[in-house]
């Protein structure tokens, strides 16, 4: 039986990796897919959990996560294409105004 | 870091259609500008078949330019060579006998079947009907052969002749003609109509496509069945009738809305009218000579008659080595209705044996020009739609 | 029970003989299933010819029965092009992911009676997972092909599949409401309740809609936009020769397989037959399983040739409508009826 | 022995996609890396006893997100990515602090007590499978929020085609 | 309406511009100065007695050495409504090698003088996309002038498309299998 800190360890390790590589990349799509590595890295832990206190919440924490990062990715793509039709940049350092 | 910029950027798609593309009816090449699937601007180029047919003409004479219009449009070359002849008949002032006329008729209306055939099926084909374009090679396989049958040829066939006909054709080629004129209404009807008539794919994908009203259509200058799908019911074959055309009966179908289906409508009546011409021309085939009492002065005698007749040795001798008698001085126009449209001719003669100027009026070279304007709004399906539509064939376009 | 039914369906208890039998099980569905393949390439010719008033291959052996090895030795041996600029790695991969995809599809696929190589409980969210992959090849391929008619014809892909997914799925909750389960061996078991042994009468408009989405998924006529050879001349395999776009080719043949069997096993009944034609004739169950399944699966088979014989091409647009605004609400319209008759009973 | 094996390879493999993921010059290779992560999470959640969730992993997340990923950077066509900068300046600020991330977890990780068991064991699970298990808690414990995460996929899809819709 | 009595009511009209009226065969041609040709072309199309609404042709024609004038722009007009027609000659000299477009009035006319232009050198003032259309677009020269040869050595003179084409030819030779 694998013990369950394991599972929360990789579970940080991807979650760290995810937060470093939205801080560090440019290209907001690199760092939106760093936001989903994030949401995924929660996810494994969630199961985890719940396979090791054999209950069901986790999972289902996992369905809204799904859920939620489902509307993340549709919305935050939804911005970066009106964002390239604007101003044709998808690096963060390009994009320094608020006015469209 | 950036100023603001006002206007809205999208990034577009250019794509180069053709030459080399399956839709484009030879070697079309449409440059398209895209934003995703739609159409932001069209830019026909054409030329990629460019053969100097004017500027051949100008050096050959009248009789050796023939084979030149079989060329043009490839798959409709017996109206080409009769729109010539008529052009050079008039320059000439001849009349062919009444035989040659209606030979000449059937033999245009057989090609227009065909070539309306290839128009409508290769354009199904093109929006994904795949069927109708192996029923229809079927019918046109059987015309084609008839053809083959009188002229030797298949689809280069320079049969007809300034003032006449090469030769008459068989009691055979026509029973089996009639027997194909009176199969053809019903195939039409249950084969060609049913697969796509009522098919609501097929409506969608050509109602209310390439919309064209009639002033614009006539202003663009199209003609031919493009023009009737708006409305116009200008025929060249009944307002300024050659050959056997005011003697036959027929009606000039055409269109309401000026779309792709209308269109679409016309050339599939046509195919029953030609039908119909086809067989009044049968049957009321007069006897006679197919060649003009004076066209012996144009055209070469035949090869049997040569081989015999000392006359026409020394004819056929002259016509070759010192070239064809002069042509008096002026110059005329002559349109004749071609599948494709209006073929309009202008002969210039200066007076000696060939063509000072010819010019040649293809209906494909201006249907090719109106299509940045059918592709308003379009999306790339529609593209497609539109070229099929005005049915053109390059070789005609570029000359 | 008799050895070869030890073997094939119970293994023993053993494990590495399990493995070893597991082995033997796909082997025999993937070689089976790829002939298949090639002989249905071989049908929609000869189906399409006599639609279309020819004959379709007559050169290679009787009636040209042979054509279809002739076609895979050429491809086999012919040039592998790679275009200058392409992305190499994603341009070598892209094709083996469909193929890959369909095939591992067939892994949850009951065959007859008791023949499936995974018996999972979630077989038919297995193979919504691995048709939602087929998506992968078709937009990879575009994208690493770098021509603007492959990528033009993976972006269209790419969303048509999206789109059309959600209907199949949606049509195929009604079954599962009726059945009760996601295990396509259950779900054929619970048809056997009904005197008429199909879900396909109670569900005819879920059947409609998975038929349409099916033709859609699987890039058949008239939802070929992706691949329209008039438009973008083949789409997004037009740079792919030789054995590459063999894989294109067969993993498109597959899914057709795949989808009618899906079709077969959710709405006709799988391997069975209605009872009330079973109870009539006694005689039929001498049949076994497999001959009505396949008889089935090619009559779906039949029915894509038919379809491409028949109708032109939908435009982009108005495919899209007709997902959305069309096949979507009739599904969510079949569920909610369904669950209500559910609930009523 | 063996399940340790499995976790290790999984542990590795999922750690080396990540990195490549966040590293990648090309999106579309990012996606693709990103596709293979998801697999092996799919098959980690199998290992974890839950099938049902794997599918969804698959079908959602490779067959729906990762798809509209591809299919946004395909059409935005970014060409000049490819020989742009990948990292902001400050870069190694970023990776100090993901380390110093690390540092914290694993202290608190070394606090780490284990909390009580609940009744779902595999055992219960396995008996009237997994999907209709989890199906009759998502709609009788936890029907509200289930709902909501239906309003917010709404509001998603609306605030998409608000966006991404052409002006006038 | 007989195509004389519409010459002759451009004649009436217009008796500066016209320069001869000819007939041969039944058909009616009009010289015109080629000064005024759009403003002639306008009262033709829009006049309703006349109403010319369909340009059936548009072409040059080349009398090197036998007219004053080189070049002529001939037009040939159609008028759906009547169902007359009429042939207008523009002539074009050589040291003035351009005359107006008549796009406004047909559109129809555009790739008709954008083809005339590629063959006989005619500007076409006015014109919105004066490009050339048969002929490649670094082509030297305009074919259809009568002193264009039909077939010459021209040496260094070819276009150098050809020679282009001619290399690739011959070194994809190298490629070709032995048989």
């Amino acid at each position: 039986m694998v013990p369950l800190d394991w599972y929360i360890g990789l579970s940080a390790v991807i979650f760290v990796i995810g937060v470093v590589g939205f801080i560090i990349r440019r290209n907001i799509l690199i760092m939106l897919m760093s936001v989903e590595l994030m949401l995924n890295s929660v996810n494994i832990s969630l199961v985890a959990f719940s396979h090791y206190l054999q209950d069901l919440r986790g999972q289902i924490f996992v369905f809204f996560i799904i859920t939620v990062a489902a509307a993340e990715a549709a919305i935050g793509l939804a911005i970066l294409v009106a964002l390239f039709k604007n101003k044709a940049a998808v690096h963060t350092d390009e994009i320094t105004e608020m006015k469209g | 870091m950036t100023t603001a910029t006002k206007e809205l950027k999208t990034k577009e798609i250019t794509i180069s259609m053709g030459p080399q593309h399956p839709a484009t009816h030879g070697v079309l090449r449409l440059v398209l500008d895209l934003d995703g699937e739609s159409v932001v601007k069209c830019t026909p180029y054409v030329g990629y078949l460019h053969r100097g047919v004017e500027k051949l003409a100008e050096n050959r004479t009248y009789l050796s330019a023939l084979p030149l219009t079989d060329r043009l449009d490839y798959i409709s070359s017996m109206s080409n060579n009769v729109g010539y002849c008529v052009a050079v008949e008039r320059l000439f002032g001849i009349e062919p006998p009444e035989r040659a006329k209606y030979i000449r008729t059937i033999m245009c209306e057989m090609t227009r079947i065909s070539s309306h055939i290839i128009g409508i099926s290769t354009h199904a084909l093109d929006i994904g009907a795949m069927t109708l374009f192996l029923y229809s090679f079927r019918d046109r396989e059987r015309l084609i052969d008839l053809f083959e049958m009188t002229c030797g040829a298949r689809l280069t066939v320079s049969y007809p002749r300034i003032g006449g006909v090469r030769n008459d054709v068989s009691q055979e080629f026509l029973d089996k003609l009639y027997e194909f004129t009176e199969e053809f209404p019903k195939i039409i009807e249950d084969q060609y109509e049913t697969l796509i008539d009522q098919n609501r794919i097929w409506l969608q994908r050509t109602k209310g496509i390439g919309v064209i009203s009639a002033e614009e259509a006539i202003n663009w200058g199209l003609t031919g069945p493009t023009l009737r799908g708006s409305g116009v019911p200008y025929d060249i074959r009944k307002y300024a009738p050659y050959d056997a055309y005011d003697k036959v009966e027929f009606d000039v179908p055409v269109g309401r809305n000026g779309d792709v289906y209308d269109r679409y409508k016309c050339r599939m009546e046509e195919l029953k009218q030609s039908n119909r011409i086809i067989k009044q021309c049968i049957e009321q085939m007069p006897k006679g000579p197919v060649m003009a009492p004076d066209a012996p002065k144009f055209t070469l005698p035949p090869k049997d008659r040569v081989l015999t007749d000392m006359e026409s040795l020394i004819h056929q001798f002259v016509l070759i080595t010192k070239g064809p008698i002069a042509a008096p001085e002026g110059e005329v126009y002559a349109a004749t209705e071609v599948p494709k449209g209006e073929l309009g001719f202008y002969i210039v003669s200066d007076g000696s044996g060939r063509p000072y100027r010819m010019r040649l009026r293809a209906p494909s070279f201006v249907h090719v020009s109106v299509l940045p304007r059918l592709c308003r709004d379009a999306i790339l399906a529609d593209v497609i739609a539109n070229i099929g539509t005005i049915d053109i064939v390059l070789g005609e376009c570029d000359r | 029970m008799n050895i070869a039914e030890t073997i094939l369906f119970t293994g023993s208890s053993n494990w590495i003989l399990n493995i070893v039998f597991i082995i033997i099980k796909i082997a025999v569905v993937i070689g089976v299933t790829m002939l298949h393949v090639m002989y249905a390439t071989y049908f929609e010719r000869k189906v399409i010819g006599h639609m279309q008033i020819r004959l379709g291959p007559m050169r290679v052996g009787f009636h040209g029965v042979l054509q279809p090895l002739a076609d895979m030795l050429k491809l086999f041996f012919k040039e592998d092009i790679i275009p200058a600029d392409a992305d190499k790695p994603v341009f070598k991969i892209a094709p083996i992911i469909p193929v890959f995809a369909t095939l591992s599809s067939l892994a949850v696929i009951p065959f007859f009676e008791g023949f499936v190589i995974a018996k999972i409980n979630i077989g038919l969210l297995y193979l919504f997972a691995m048709s939602s992959l087929g998506a992968y090849g078709v937009v990879m391929a575009g994208w690493a092909s770098n021509s603007k008619y492959s990528f033009l014809g993976g972006l269209r892909s790419s969303a048509q599949v999206i789109s059309y997914e959600v209907a199949m799925g949606l049509s195929l909750v009604g079954v599962m409401i009726m059945a009760g389960s996601l295990n396509l061996s259950e779900i054929v078991k619970a048809q056997q309740q009904y005197w008429y042994g199909m879900y396909l009468i109670p569900q005819f408009i879920a059947y409609f809609v998975f038929v349409v989405a099916a033709f859609a998924e699987t890039n058949r006529t008239p939802f070929d936009l992706p691949e329209a050879e008039s438009e973008l001349v083949a789409g997004y395999f037009v740079e792919y020769s030789g054995m590459r776009f063999a894989l294109y080719y067969a993993a498109e043949y597959i899914g057709m397989i795949i989808m009618s069997s899906i079709a077969v096993i959710c709405f006709w009944g799988g391997w069975t037959l209605p009872p009330v034609i079973a109870n009539t004739i006694p005689a039929l169950a001498v049949v076994p399983g497999i001959i009505w399944f396949l008889g089935k699966v090619y009559f779906h088979i039949f029915l894509y040739y038919w379809v491409r014989a028949t109708v032109p091409r939908y435009r982009y647009d108005k495919l899209m409508a007709l997902g959305w605004k069309v096949l979507i609400p009739l599904a969510l319209a079949n569920i909610v009826v369904t669950s209500i008759v559910k609930y009523m009973s | 022995m063996l399940p340790n094996l499995f976790f290790g390879y999984f542990a590795i493999v999922m750690v080396v996609l990540s990195l490549l993921i966040i590293t990648r010059r090309n999106p579309v290779h990012s996606v693709l890396w990103m596709l293979v992560l998801f697999f092996h999470i799919a098959g980690l959640y199998l290992f974890l006893n839950a099938e049902f969730l794997a599918a969804v992993q698959v079908i959602l997340y490779a067959g729906a997100i990762l798809v509209l990923f591809l299919f946004v950077i395909m059409m935005l066509n970014l060409k000049e990515e490819i020989t742009a900068e990948r990292f902001i300046g400050e870069w190694p600020i970023g990776v100090a602090l993901g380390i110093s991330i690390i540092m914290l977890v694993y202290f608190a990780l070394s606090k780490f007590i284990q909390g009580p068991v609940g009744q779902y064991t595999i055992e219960a699970i396995n008996k009237e499978t997994h999907t209709k298990t989890i199906g009759r808690v998502l709609y009788t414990e936890y029907l509200f929020p289930f709902e909501i995460a239906s309003l917010i996929l709404l509001i998603a899809i609306v605030g998409a085609i608000v966006l991404a819709k052409k002006r006038g | 309406m007989e195509p004389k009595e519409i010459a002759e009511l451009i004649k009436d009209r217009y008796p500066a511009e016209v320069k001869d009226i000819t007939e041969f065969r039944g058909q009616v041609s009009v010289v015109v100065k080629k000064d005024r040709i759009k403003e002639i072309m306008k009262y033709l199309h829009s006049t309703p007695e006349l109403y010319f609404d369909l340009l059936e042709d548009l072409c040059g024609v080349d009398y090197l050495g036998k007219k004053e004038a080189r070049f002529e722009v001939v037009y040939h007009l159609y008028s759906m409504r009547h169902r007359h027609m009429i042939r207008i000659k523009a002539e074009v000299p050589e040291d003035d090698c351009a005359i107006d477009s008549v796009v406004d009035i047909w559109v129809g006319a555009d790739w008709h003088e954008r083809e005339c232009y590629d063959m006989y050198g005619i500007e076409f003032k006015g014109h919105p996309d004066p490009r050339r259309i048969l002929m490649p677009e670094d082509w030297e020269g305009h074919p259809l002038r009568k002193d264009y040869p039909l077939k010459a050595d021209l040496g260094e003179m070819e276009w150098k498309g050809y020679r282009e084409v001619i290399e690739v030819a011959q070194k994809n030779k190298a490629y070709e299998v032995d048989r």
